[in-house]
Protein backbone atom coordinates (compact mmCIF):
# COMPACT_ATOMS: atom_id res chain seq x y z
CA UNK A 1 0.00 0.00 0.00
CA UNK A 2 1.65 3.57 -0.86
CA UNK A 3 1.63 5.89 2.05
CA UNK A 4 -0.32 9.01 1.59
CA UNK A 5 1.09 12.25 2.11
CA UNK A 6 -1.24 15.04 2.16
CA UNK A 7 -0.55 18.37 1.62
CA UNK A 8 -2.38 21.42 2.03
CA UNK A 9 -3.25 25.35 2.08
CA UNK A 10 -6.15 26.59 2.39
CA UNK A 11 -9.06 29.13 3.45
CA UNK A 12 -11.01 26.77 5.61
CA UNK A 13 -11.42 25.40 8.85
CA UNK A 14 -9.19 22.41 9.73
CA UNK A 15 -11.14 19.49 10.94
CA UNK A 16 -9.04 17.09 12.68
CA UNK A 17 -11.08 13.83 12.36
CA UNK A 18 -10.95 14.02 8.50
CA UNK A 19 -7.22 14.94 9.06
CA UNK A 20 -6.79 11.46 11.21
CA UNK A 21 -8.74 9.69 8.69
CA UNK A 22 -6.07 10.37 6.12
CA UNK A 23 -3.50 9.47 7.92
CA UNK A 24 -5.31 6.12 8.83
CA UNK A 25 -3.83 3.19 7.18
CA UNK A 26 -4.96 -0.80 8.09
CA UNK A 27 -1.52 -1.08 9.87
CA UNK A 28 -1.90 2.41 11.58
CA UNK A 29 -1.42 2.27 15.57
CA UNK A 30 -0.54 5.27 16.13
CA UNK A 31 -0.11 9.06 15.38
CA UNK A 32 1.08 11.87 16.28
CA UNK A 33 -0.63 15.43 15.31
CA UNK A 34 0.39 18.66 16.23
CA UNK A 35 -1.57 21.86 15.94
CA UNK A 36 -0.13 25.32 16.12
CA UNK A 37 -2.82 27.81 17.69
CA UNK A 38 -3.70 31.46 17.34
CA UNK A 39 -2.68 32.93 20.83
CA UNK A 40 -4.96 35.35 22.06
CA UNK A 41 -2.25 36.45 24.74
CA UNK A 42 1.29 36.16 24.51
CA UNK A 43 3.90 36.29 27.33
CA UNK A 44 6.91 35.23 26.50
CA UNK A 45 8.84 38.80 24.86
CA UNK A 46 6.65 41.84 26.52
CA UNK A 47 3.07 40.77 27.00
CA UNK A 48 0.67 41.36 24.58
CA UNK A 49 -2.60 40.83 23.46
CA UNK A 50 -3.85 39.41 19.31
CA UNK A 51 -7.27 40.79 18.23
CA UNK A 52 -6.40 38.36 14.91
CA UNK A 53 -3.82 37.12 12.14
CA UNK A 54 -3.58 37.31 8.34
CA UNK A 55 -1.28 34.53 7.03
CA UNK A 56 -0.34 35.09 3.18
CA UNK A 57 1.11 32.46 1.63
CA UNK A 58 3.65 32.28 -1.77
CA UNK A 59 1.14 29.00 -2.43
CA UNK A 60 3.25 27.01 -4.72
CA UNK A 61 6.66 27.45 -3.39
CA UNK A 62 5.04 27.04 -0.20
CA UNK A 63 2.88 23.89 -1.59
CA UNK A 64 6.81 22.85 -2.77
CA UNK A 65 8.72 22.84 0.51
CA UNK A 66 6.01 21.72 2.19
CA UNK A 67 6.58 18.21 0.13
CA UNK A 68 10.04 18.08 0.77
CA UNK A 69 9.50 18.42 4.26
CA UNK A 70 7.07 15.47 3.95
CA UNK A 71 10.10 13.73 2.06
CA UNK A 72 12.86 14.89 4.04
CA UNK A 73 10.50 13.02 7.10
CA UNK A 74 10.33 9.86 4.99
CA UNK A 75 13.63 10.03 4.78
CA UNK A 76 14.93 10.29 8.25
CA UNK A 77 11.78 8.07 9.58
CA UNK A 78 11.11 4.94 6.85
CA UNK A 79 8.38 3.96 9.39
CA UNK A 80 6.65 6.88 9.24
CA UNK A 81 2.92 5.55 7.39
CA UNK A 82 0.91 8.86 6.28
CA UNK A 83 1.99 12.35 6.85
CA UNK A 84 -0.46 15.59 6.39
CA UNK A 85 1.18 18.94 6.65
CA UNK A 86 -1.59 21.57 6.40
CA UNK A 87 -1.05 25.75 6.47
CA UNK A 88 -4.38 27.91 7.20
CA UNK A 89 -3.81 30.99 5.27
CA UNK A 90 -6.01 33.98 5.60
CA UNK A 91 -7.58 35.55 9.02
CA UNK A 92 -7.27 33.56 11.99
CA UNK A 93 -8.83 34.36 15.09
CA UNK A 94 -7.15 33.11 19.07
CA UNK A 95 -8.40 29.80 19.64
CA UNK A 96 -8.16 28.72 15.67
CA UNK A 97 -5.77 25.97 14.66
CA UNK A 98 -3.56 27.96 11.83
CA UNK A 99 -1.28 24.85 11.34
CA UNK A 100 -1.26 20.31 11.54
CA UNK A 101 1.47 18.20 11.02
CA UNK A 102 -0.09 14.57 11.20
CA UNK A 103 2.31 11.78 11.25
CA UNK A 104 1.18 8.05 11.43
CA UNK A 105 3.29 4.97 12.19
CA UNK A 106 2.41 1.14 13.22
CA UNK A 107 3.67 1.97 16.93
CA UNK A 108 4.45 4.87 19.01
CA UNK A 109 8.08 4.55 19.05
CA UNK A 110 8.96 4.59 15.33
CA UNK A 111 9.33 8.18 15.41
CA UNK A 112 5.62 9.54 14.93
CA UNK A 113 6.65 12.00 17.63
CA UNK A 114 9.88 12.93 16.57
CA UNK A 115 8.82 13.05 13.39
CA UNK A 116 5.79 15.39 13.60
CA UNK A 117 8.13 17.37 15.53
CA UNK A 118 10.50 17.96 12.95
CA UNK A 119 7.74 18.49 10.00
CA UNK A 120 6.78 21.99 12.86
CA UNK A 121 10.12 23.03 13.12
CA UNK A 122 11.14 22.72 9.44
CA UNK A 123 7.77 24.33 8.45
CA UNK A 124 8.54 27.39 10.26
CA UNK A 125 12.04 27.41 8.96
CA UNK A 126 11.41 27.15 4.48
CA UNK A 127 7.58 27.33 4.34
CA UNK A 128 6.86 31.12 2.64
CA UNK A 129 4.34 31.47 4.94
CA UNK A 130 3.96 34.83 6.76
CA UNK A 131 1.33 36.47 9.13
CA UNK A 132 0.63 39.95 10.08
CA UNK A 133 -0.45 40.82 14.13
CA UNK A 134 -3.65 42.70 14.65
CA UNK A 135 -3.60 43.53 18.09
CA UNK A 136 -2.38 45.74 21.29
CA UNK A 137 0.93 46.62 19.87
CA UNK A 138 -0.98 47.70 16.59
CA UNK A 139 -0.65 46.00 13.34
CA UNK A 140 3.02 44.18 12.32
CA UNK A 141 4.85 41.08 10.33
CA UNK A 142 6.01 38.76 12.07
CA UNK A 143 9.52 37.64 10.79
CA UNK A 144 11.02 34.61 11.45
CA UNK A 145 14.93 34.21 12.12
CA UNK A 146 15.71 31.36 9.62
CA UNK A 147 17.76 32.05 6.45
CA UNK A 148 17.42 28.51 4.35
CA UNK A 149 20.72 27.89 2.31
CA UNK A 150 20.32 27.95 -1.48
CA UNK A 151 18.80 24.90 -2.72
CA UNK A 152 17.34 24.54 0.51
CA UNK B 1 17.95 42.06 -21.57
CA UNK B 2 15.25 39.54 -20.57
CA UNK B 3 12.14 40.14 -18.66
CA UNK B 4 12.08 38.73 -15.01
CA UNK B 5 8.69 38.37 -13.38
CA UNK B 6 9.20 39.52 -9.52
CA UNK B 7 6.91 38.48 -6.59
CA UNK B 8 6.58 40.29 -3.34
CA UNK B 9 5.68 39.28 0.19
CA UNK B 10 4.55 40.62 3.20
CA UNK B 11 6.63 42.92 4.38
CA UNK B 12 8.24 43.65 0.91
CA UNK B 13 5.24 43.88 -1.36
CA UNK B 14 4.41 46.58 1.25
CA UNK B 15 7.40 48.56 0.92
CA UNK B 16 7.31 48.07 -3.04
CA UNK B 17 3.32 48.57 -2.98
CA UNK B 18 2.55 45.73 -5.42
CA UNK B 19 2.59 41.87 -5.52
CA UNK B 20 4.45 41.81 -8.44
CA UNK B 21 6.81 43.51 -11.10
CA UNK B 22 7.96 43.02 -14.44
CA UNK B 23 11.58 43.73 -14.74
CA UNK B 24 14.23 43.97 -18.25
CA UNK B 25 17.33 42.97 -16.51
CA UNK B 26 20.75 42.62 -18.00
CA UNK B 27 21.70 38.88 -19.15
CA UNK B 28 24.27 37.68 -16.20
CA UNK B 29 22.00 39.95 -13.59
CA UNK B 30 22.50 37.85 -10.16
CA UNK B 31 19.81 38.14 -7.45
CA UNK B 32 22.13 41.01 -5.32
CA UNK B 33 22.43 42.83 -8.44
CA UNK B 34 18.54 43.04 -8.55
CA UNK B 35 18.52 43.64 -5.39
CA UNK B 36 20.48 46.76 -5.39
CA UNK B 37 18.19 47.81 -8.87
CA UNK B 38 14.81 47.38 -6.99
CA UNK B 39 16.34 49.60 -4.28
CA UNK B 40 16.76 51.74 -6.37
CA UNK B 41 13.12 52.10 -8.24
CA UNK B 42 12.08 51.56 -3.81
CA UNK B 43 14.30 53.36 -1.63
CA UNK B 44 12.52 51.45 1.36
CA UNK B 45 13.76 47.67 0.10
CA UNK B 46 17.01 49.88 0.81
CA UNK B 47 17.59 48.76 4.62
CA UNK B 48 16.10 45.09 4.29
CA UNK B 49 18.11 44.25 1.27
CA UNK B 50 20.39 41.76 3.18
CA UNK B 51 17.45 39.77 5.10
CA UNK B 52 15.34 39.91 1.91
CA UNK B 53 15.33 36.18 0.80
CA UNK B 54 15.01 35.23 -2.81
CA UNK B 55 13.40 32.64 -4.94
CA UNK B 56 14.36 31.72 -8.50
CA UNK B 57 11.15 29.34 -9.59
CA UNK B 58 10.66 28.62 -6.27
CA UNK B 59 13.79 27.19 -4.72
CA UNK B 60 15.85 29.00 -2.04
CA UNK B 61 18.69 31.53 -4.14
CA UNK B 62 21.76 32.41 -3.36
CA UNK B 63 22.79 36.33 -3.74
CA UNK B 64 25.46 35.35 -6.36
CA UNK B 65 23.24 33.05 -8.55
CA UNK B 66 22.71 34.50 -11.71
CA UNK B 67 18.73 34.86 -12.87
CA UNK B 68 18.05 32.42 -15.52
CA UNK B 69 15.57 33.52 -18.61
CA UNK B 70 12.05 34.10 -18.34
CA UNK B 71 12.62 33.25 -13.87
CA UNK B 72 10.35 33.75 -11.59
CA UNK B 73 11.75 35.64 -8.53
CA UNK B 74 10.29 36.01 -5.30
CA UNK B 75 11.34 38.49 -2.65
CA UNK B 76 9.90 37.97 0.78
CA UNK B 77 10.87 38.01 4.70
CA UNK B 78 12.46 35.02 7.00
CA UNK B 79 9.16 33.37 7.10
CA UNK B 80 6.55 33.32 9.70
CA UNK B 81 4.29 30.53 9.55
CA UNK B 82 2.61 27.22 11.67
CA UNK C 1 -6.66 31.10 34.88
CA UNK C 2 -7.01 27.29 36.26
CA UNK C 3 -5.70 24.25 33.57
CA UNK C 4 -7.97 22.21 32.38
CA UNK C 5 -7.49 18.76 33.14
CA UNK C 6 -9.67 16.28 31.10
CA UNK C 7 -9.87 12.46 32.29
CA UNK C 8 -12.48 10.44 31.01
CA UNK C 9 -13.48 6.67 29.62
CA UNK C 10 -16.08 7.30 26.85
CA UNK C 11 -17.84 4.27 25.12
CA UNK C 12 -18.73 6.98 22.50
CA UNK C 13 -16.54 7.99 19.32
CA UNK C 14 -13.83 10.38 19.96
CA UNK C 15 -13.98 13.78 18.36
CA UNK C 16 -10.42 15.37 17.95
CA UNK C 17 -11.83 18.80 16.99
CA UNK C 18 -14.40 19.33 20.53
CA UNK C 19 -10.66 17.66 22.28
CA UNK C 20 -8.40 20.36 21.09
CA UNK C 21 -10.79 23.19 22.08
CA UNK C 22 -10.97 21.69 25.53
CA UNK C 23 -7.34 22.37 25.87
CA UNK C 24 -7.09 25.37 24.13
CA UNK C 25 -6.58 28.84 26.42
CA UNK C 26 -6.26 32.25 25.00
CA UNK C 27 -2.07 31.46 25.84
CA UNK C 28 -1.97 28.59 23.99
CA UNK C 29 0.04 28.65 20.73
CA UNK C 30 0.38 24.83 20.27
CA UNK C 31 -0.95 21.63 21.05
CA UNK C 32 0.19 17.81 20.55
CA UNK C 33 -2.30 15.02 20.15
CA UNK C 34 -1.20 11.36 20.41
CA UNK C 35 -4.33 9.08 19.22
CA UNK C 36 -3.78 5.28 19.33
CA UNK C 37 -5.42 3.26 16.65
CA UNK C 38 -6.64 -0.33 16.13
CA UNK C 39 -4.42 -1.92 13.83
CA UNK C 40 -6.39 -3.85 11.30
CA UNK C 41 -2.78 -5.19 10.06
CA UNK C 42 0.26 -6.15 12.51
CA UNK C 43 3.57 -6.99 11.44
CA UNK C 44 5.95 -6.32 14.63
CA UNK C 45 5.97 -10.11 15.66
CA UNK C 46 3.44 -12.66 14.06
CA UNK C 47 1.40 -11.52 11.45
CA UNK C 48 -2.01 -11.14 12.34
CA UNK C 49 -5.17 -9.55 11.12
CA UNK C 50 -7.53 -8.19 13.91
CA UNK C 51 -11.14 -7.93 13.42
CA UNK C 52 -11.96 -6.04 16.26
CA UNK C 53 -11.07 -5.34 19.82
CA UNK C 54 -12.85 -5.75 23.17
CA UNK C 55 -11.62 -3.12 25.96
CA UNK C 56 -12.46 -3.28 29.41
CA UNK C 57 -11.28 -0.92 31.94
CA UNK C 58 -11.57 -0.95 36.08
CA UNK C 59 -13.03 2.05 35.60
CA UNK C 60 -12.60 4.12 38.92
CA UNK C 61 -8.81 3.47 39.69
CA UNK C 62 -8.46 4.16 35.32
CA UNK C 63 -9.47 7.32 36.01
CA UNK C 64 -7.71 7.93 39.22
CA UNK C 65 -4.59 6.65 37.58
CA UNK C 66 -4.89 8.76 34.41
CA UNK C 67 -5.67 11.79 36.93
CA UNK C 68 -2.24 11.08 38.76
CA UNK C 69 -0.64 10.36 34.92
CA UNK C 70 -1.68 14.57 34.35
CA UNK C 71 -0.13 15.20 37.79
CA UNK C 72 2.84 13.82 36.95
CA UNK C 73 3.21 15.52 33.44
CA UNK C 74 2.08 18.89 35.38
CA UNK C 75 5.22 17.81 37.92
CA UNK C 76 7.58 17.41 35.09
CA UNK C 77 6.71 19.78 32.72
CA UNK C 78 4.86 23.18 34.57
CA UNK C 79 4.48 25.32 31.38
CA UNK C 80 2.33 22.49 29.95
CA UNK C 81 -1.62 24.09 29.78
CA UNK C 82 -4.24 21.66 29.32
CA UNK C 83 -4.38 18.01 29.50
CA UNK C 84 -6.77 15.33 28.16
CA UNK C 85 -6.43 12.02 28.50
CA UNK C 86 -9.08 9.63 27.48
CA UNK C 87 -9.68 5.90 26.68
CA UNK C 88 -12.49 4.16 24.41
CA UNK C 89 -13.56 1.42 26.34
CA UNK C 90 -15.93 -1.53 24.33
CA UNK C 91 -15.93 -2.57 20.97
CA UNK C 92 -13.26 -0.97 18.61
CA UNK C 93 -13.12 -1.70 14.74
CA UNK C 94 -9.81 -0.93 12.83
CA UNK C 95 -8.98 2.53 11.99
CA UNK C 96 -10.86 4.00 15.37
CA UNK C 97 -8.67 5.81 17.53
CA UNK C 98 -9.08 4.13 21.21
CA UNK C 99 -6.97 6.94 23.16
CA UNK C 100 -5.89 10.19 22.73
CA UNK C 101 -3.48 12.37 25.09
CA UNK C 102 -3.82 15.65 24.64
CA UNK C 103 -1.32 18.53 26.07
CA UNK C 104 -1.40 22.21 25.02
CA UNK C 105 1.37 24.85 25.90
CA UNK C 106 2.01 28.39 24.99
CA UNK C 107 4.81 27.19 22.32
CA UNK C 108 5.47 24.40 20.93
CA UNK C 109 9.00 23.95 22.73
CA UNK C 110 8.25 23.89 26.08
CA UNK C 111 7.04 20.22 26.60
CA UNK C 112 4.13 19.21 24.45
CA UNK C 113 5.48 16.56 22.50
CA UNK C 114 7.45 15.21 25.52
CA UNK C 115 4.76 15.52 27.53
CA UNK C 116 1.96 13.50 25.08
CA UNK C 117 4.86 10.97 25.09
CA UNK C 118 5.08 10.65 28.59
CA UNK C 119 1.16 10.53 28.63
CA UNK C 120 0.32 7.50 26.41
CA UNK C 121 4.00 5.47 28.00
CA UNK C 122 2.05 6.24 31.45
CA UNK C 123 -0.72 5.26 29.87
CA UNK C 124 0.50 1.70 28.78
CA UNK C 125 2.04 1.12 32.42
CA UNK C 126 -0.22 2.05 35.14
CA UNK C 127 -3.94 2.75 33.70
CA UNK C 128 -6.21 -0.73 34.27
CA UNK C 129 -7.66 -1.61 30.82
CA UNK C 130 -7.75 -4.62 28.74
CA UNK C 131 -8.00 -5.63 25.41
CA UNK C 132 -9.23 -8.50 24.34
CA UNK C 133 -8.31 -9.34 20.51
CA UNK C 134 -10.46 -10.98 17.87
CA UNK C 135 -9.01 -11.87 14.87
CA UNK C 136 -7.07 -14.20 12.51
CA UNK C 137 -5.21 -15.91 15.87
CA UNK C 138 -8.96 -16.54 17.64
CA UNK C 139 -9.85 -14.42 20.51
CA UNK C 140 -6.91 -13.96 23.32
CA UNK C 141 -6.24 -11.36 25.84
CA UNK C 142 -3.33 -9.08 25.12
CA UNK C 143 -1.27 -8.49 28.37
CA UNK C 144 1.10 -5.91 29.43
CA UNK C 145 4.61 -6.37 30.80
CA UNK C 146 5.00 -3.84 33.10
CA UNK C 147 4.47 -4.22 37.00
CA UNK C 148 3.80 -0.95 38.77
CA UNK C 149 5.33 -0.60 41.84
CA UNK C 150 2.57 -0.59 45.25
CA UNK C 151 1.31 3.08 45.32
CA UNK C 152 2.68 3.78 41.73
CA UNK D 1 -12.31 -12.59 60.42
CA UNK D 2 -13.63 -10.01 58.29
CA UNK D 3 -15.21 -9.47 55.11
CA UNK D 4 -13.17 -8.36 51.52
CA UNK D 5 -15.01 -7.61 48.07
CA UNK D 6 -12.72 -8.64 45.12
CA UNK D 7 -13.26 -7.99 41.50
CA UNK D 8 -11.44 -9.56 38.86
CA UNK D 9 -10.59 -8.33 35.45
CA UNK D 10 -9.68 -9.83 32.20
CA UNK D 11 -8.32 -13.14 31.82
CA UNK D 12 -8.73 -13.29 35.40
CA UNK D 13 -12.59 -13.00 35.21
CA UNK D 14 -12.39 -15.79 32.73
CA UNK D 15 -10.47 -18.09 34.82
CA UNK D 16 -12.93 -17.23 38.17
CA UNK D 17 -15.96 -17.31 35.81
CA UNK D 18 -16.90 -14.64 37.94
CA UNK D 19 -16.48 -10.30 37.91
CA UNK D 20 -16.77 -10.03 41.31
CA UNK D 21 -16.84 -12.32 44.85
CA UNK D 22 -17.18 -11.75 48.44
CA UNK D 23 -14.86 -13.26 51.11
CA UNK D 24 -14.57 -14.20 54.52
CA UNK D 25 -10.59 -13.51 55.39
CA UNK D 26 -8.51 -13.82 58.91
CA UNK D 27 -7.67 -10.62 59.50
CA UNK D 28 -3.64 -10.13 59.14
CA UNK D 29 -4.50 -11.62 55.32
CA UNK D 30 -1.49 -10.42 52.96
CA UNK D 31 -2.13 -10.20 49.11
CA UNK D 32 -0.15 -12.59 48.83
CA UNK D 33 -2.09 -14.91 51.39
CA UNK D 34 -5.27 -13.91 49.84
CA UNK D 35 -4.12 -15.46 45.94
CA UNK D 36 -3.02 -18.56 47.68
CA UNK D 37 -6.60 -19.13 49.29
CA UNK D 38 -8.38 -18.03 45.83
CA UNK D 39 -5.87 -20.42 43.95
CA UNK D 40 -7.46 -23.22 46.10
CA UNK D 41 -10.55 -22.25 44.90
CA UNK D 42 -9.88 -21.33 41.34
CA UNK D 43 -7.55 -23.92 40.58
CA UNK D 44 -6.31 -21.69 37.10
CA UNK D 45 -5.71 -18.84 39.36
CA UNK D 46 -1.95 -21.03 40.29
CA UNK D 47 0.17 -20.65 37.24
CA UNK D 48 -1.04 -16.76 37.25
CA UNK D 49 -0.70 -16.09 40.65
CA UNK D 50 3.05 -14.76 40.05
CA UNK D 51 2.12 -11.95 37.49
CA UNK D 52 -1.48 -10.87 38.86
CA UNK D 53 -1.15 -7.18 39.93
CA UNK D 54 -3.56 -6.40 42.98
CA UNK D 55 -4.67 -3.43 44.14
CA UNK D 56 -6.64 -2.10 47.36
CA UNK D 57 -8.97 0.79 47.39
CA UNK D 58 -7.62 1.39 43.83
CA UNK D 59 -4.14 1.47 44.29
CA UNK D 60 -1.45 -0.98 43.36
CA UNK D 61 0.28 -3.32 46.21
CA UNK D 62 2.37 -5.32 47.49
CA UNK D 63 2.42 -9.12 48.11
CA UNK D 64 3.00 -8.49 51.65
CA UNK D 65 0.37 -5.38 52.14
CA UNK D 66 -1.67 -6.82 54.65
CA UNK D 67 -5.57 -6.32 53.76
CA UNK D 68 -7.80 -3.32 55.70
CA UNK D 69 -10.99 -3.83 57.18
CA UNK D 70 -13.75 -3.34 54.19
CA UNK D 71 -11.62 -3.05 51.55
CA UNK D 72 -12.61 -3.57 48.20
CA UNK D 73 -9.53 -5.74 46.47
CA UNK D 74 -9.21 -6.01 42.58
CA UNK D 75 -6.46 -8.52 40.62
CA UNK D 76 -6.01 -8.10 36.76
CA UNK D 77 -3.12 -9.18 34.76
CA UNK D 78 -0.79 -6.17 33.43
CA UNK D 79 -2.51 -3.62 31.84
CA UNK D 80 -3.01 -3.46 28.19
CA UNK D 81 -4.57 -0.14 27.25
CA UNK D 82 -3.99 2.69 25.03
Amino acid sequence: MDFPTIISLTETDLDLNSMLAQITLPTTGATAIFTGVVRGQTTRGDYHATDYLEYEAFQPMAETKMRQIADEIRQKWPTIEGILIVQRTGRLYPGAPSTVIACSSAHRDTGVFEAARYGIDRLKEIVPVWKKEIGSLGEQWIEGKYHPKPGE
Amino acid sequence: MHTVKILFFATLRDYVGSKSVELEIPEGTTIGGLKDMLATTYPRLEKVKESMMAAINREYAAETQVIPLAAEIAFFPPVSGG
